[in-house]
């Protein structure tokens, strides 16, 4: 059981490492503002969360994992936010980017 | 399974910093804002990992790191707008 | 070489590069960035030395690690002050500079103010 | 181990990194950016350097509050950048700075090179008295116990600084409100989220300040999250800055530091003197002096965002 909760946490970790990853790459690599903040959601959103879905067999108690997702839900509300902000102050520049 | 999670947690701070590039390099500040706002999930991220090898009280830190980097990102979106 | 060893070089560091863009910056907003940096250099310091002090099973002197949060407060209290300053100067005279002569007319008007 | 020294090392460049461009970088509102980034990475150097405390105040305040100061005066400043580039000092100065620097890297990597051994340390003496006090987190022992003078003054400090700010505004908005920081679409993200999260935060905020006693916490930390929520409902709009002449506004900015200081002048009472507290009574009455010092530190740090008065008052 305990093989299986750790293999769990390994493939999940590094699924959202892979995000990260994935999130920096189109950081630098896409072409323009908007593409480059689609990029940096997924890694926000998926990357986050995948550590933490990873994360929870690890810690010990209802209450340490509750934390986590609150974390995440957290993160995920002020991520949202913000990249719907910053888009709209993109559009307000008229898309000089 | 410690050593895991921390060489996973320096493996995802070394990917946010190499986003940190678009802080140099721009061109908007709106592409800066965003580096540094997947620098903050980043840091969230390895603080969790952090937490999960046992170390107490990163938890509690992922948390406050996570509202007050909401509250900044506003803040930073904000100042950029009104200029 | 241990991980305090290595933090307390980077404080060092920190230090130094924060003193120069204090001394060098013309922008007054530019030199409060600056001596931040400086400041959170001397923490380290602080911090280093308090890990060293590990002892009766704490990750490190409690002590000094008390006085950086203390640090800490007392520095933004000194950044927020240093930046109204800036601003009220920058509200009375239209410009916000440390220079004694008042500059004369900028040669390049509003050529940088593009992003 | 191995790991885990590359981990340092990589953070110790990056932190260097993000410092050399806080310092170079052309626009300022760049360089605010680079600041915030350095703040949230020092608070992970402070975690590896087994200081949690330290990473959650330097999270809290050092790059979020203070990051919000700065890019709001940045913003302000900006008409200024451009005049300023004439004003870059000769190379013969940059060359003296430049030297005056490495001089003071050199020394203080000398000390951090050659420190001394065996390396001094009040973690025992700190450690010996926890039980008495029943406080579980030395850091909150040393601020609220045994160095509780210089928590006292600093939180003099802090309201100085407050007053210093005030006194910049023009007579005329002496006790008026200050600026909103900027009227927000009342129907935007920003007014939800400025609804949505302030519930979260301040029950988090209670809980960083419950959670100091016995683990990293305490009431700075939790009087940051709850400065940054009032921030978030005024920067979206949904309440104005209070006016400053506000008698209930100055008394709960007075009340921490005078509650503080009355529990320590009746330390008179007893026989260690001032700031002293009754043997097996500590742990309830520091609760109740942080959960006090809370609320004014937290009204301190969002007034001191919030700057100086820029409306007359009201009648």
């Amino acid at each position: 059981m305990r093989a299986l909760l750790d293999i769990v946490t390994v493939l999940a970790v590094l699924a959202g490492a892979v995000f990260f990853l994935a999130g920096t790459v189109g950081l630098l690599r896409f072409p323009d503002s908007l593409t480059r903040l689609h990029a940096l959601t997924k890694a926000d959103n998926l990357g986050l969360g995948l550590v933490v879905l990873g994360l929870l067999p690890q810690v010990d108690g209802a209450l340490a994992a509750l934390k986590l997702v609150a974390i995440w839900l957290l993160a995920q509300l002020a991520g949202a936010t913000v990249s719907q902000m910053i888009a709209r102050s993109m559009r307000r520049d008229g898309q000089r980017a | 399974m410690p050593e895991f999670l921390i060489a996973t947690a320096g493996f995802i701070l070394m990917m946010v910093a190499v986003g940190l590039v678009r802080i140099l390099r721009g061109p908007a500040n709106a592409d800066r804002m965003m580096s540094a706002q997947l620098l903050g999930t980043g840091g969230i991220a390895a603080l969790l990992l952090g937490a999960g090898t046992g170390a107490s009280g990163l938890l509690d830190a992922a948390l406050t790191l996570a509202l007050l980097a909401a509250f900044a990102a506003v803040a930073f979106v904000n100042s950029a707008d009104r200029q | 070489m241990n991980a305090a060893t290595l933090y307390g070089l980077c404080g060092a560091a920190l230090v130094g590069l924060g003193l120069y863009g204090t001394i060098v910056h013309p922008q007054p907003l530019r030199k409060i960035l600056a001596f931040n940096l400086l400041g959170g250099g001397v923490f380290l310091q602080f911090g280093v030395i308090a890990r060293r002090g590990a002892a009766a099973g704490m990750g490190g002197d409690p002590v000094p690690q008390a006085m950086v949060i203390t640090g800490i407060v007392v520095a933004f209290s000194a950044t927020a002050l240093a930046v109204a300053l800036v601003l009220r100067l920058f509200q009375e005279t239209g410009k916000a500079t440390l220079g004694s002569e008042p500059p004369a007319s900028p040669a390049r008007d509003g050529e940088g103010a593009g992003r | 181990m191995t790991i885990a020294l590359a981990l340092d090392a990589g953070l110790a460049l990056l932190v260097l990194g993000v410092a050399l461009w806080t310092i170079g970088a052309g626009p300022t509102f760049a360089a605010v950016v680079g600041f915030v980034a350095f703040g949230l990475l020092l608070a992970l150097v402070w975690v590896r350097l087994a200081a949690v405390d330290v990473a959650l105040t330097e999270a809290a305040i050092g790059s979020g509050v203070t990051g919000a100061v700065l890019i709001a005066a940045a913003a302000r400043l900006r008409p200024t950048e451009p005049q300023s580039v004439g004003e870059r000092p000769g190379a013969t100065m940059r060359l003296v700075a430049a030297l005056l620097s490495v001089l003071v890297f050199a020394g203080l990597a000398g000390i951090v090179l050659f420190p001394a051994d065996p390396a001094p340390t009040l973690g025992p003496a700190a450690a010996a008295h926890l039980p008495e006090l029943d406080v579980g987190n030395p850091v909150t022992a040393v601020l609220l116990a045994y160095r509780s003078v210089d928590t006292l003054l600093e939180k003099v400090v802090l309201l100085l600084a407050l007053v210093g700010v005030w006194s910049l505004a023009p007579d005329r908005f002496w006790g008026g409100a200050p600026g909103v920081l900027r009227p927000a679409r009342p129907d935007g993200a920003l007014a939800l989220l400025g609804r949505v999260l302030p519930p979260i935060g301040i029950v988090v905020g209670v809980y960083i300040l419950w959670v100091g006693a016995i683990a990293p916490g305490g009431a700075f930390q939790a009087a940051a999250t709850l400065a940054a929520m009032w921030l978030l409902v005024m920067i979206a709009g949904l309440r104005d800055p209070p006016e400053t002449r506000l008698r209930s506004l100055r008394l709960l900015l007075v009340a921490g530091p005078a509650v503080f200081l009355a529990v320590g002048l009746a330390g008179f009472a007893l026989p260690d003197g001032f700031l002293s507290y009754p043997v097996g009574h500590a742990k309830p009455i520091i609760i109740a002096i942080e959960a006090v010092l809370t609320l004014s530190i937290a009204v301190i740090l969002g007034l001191l965002v919030a700057g100086p008065p820029e409306r007359e008052r009201q009648r």
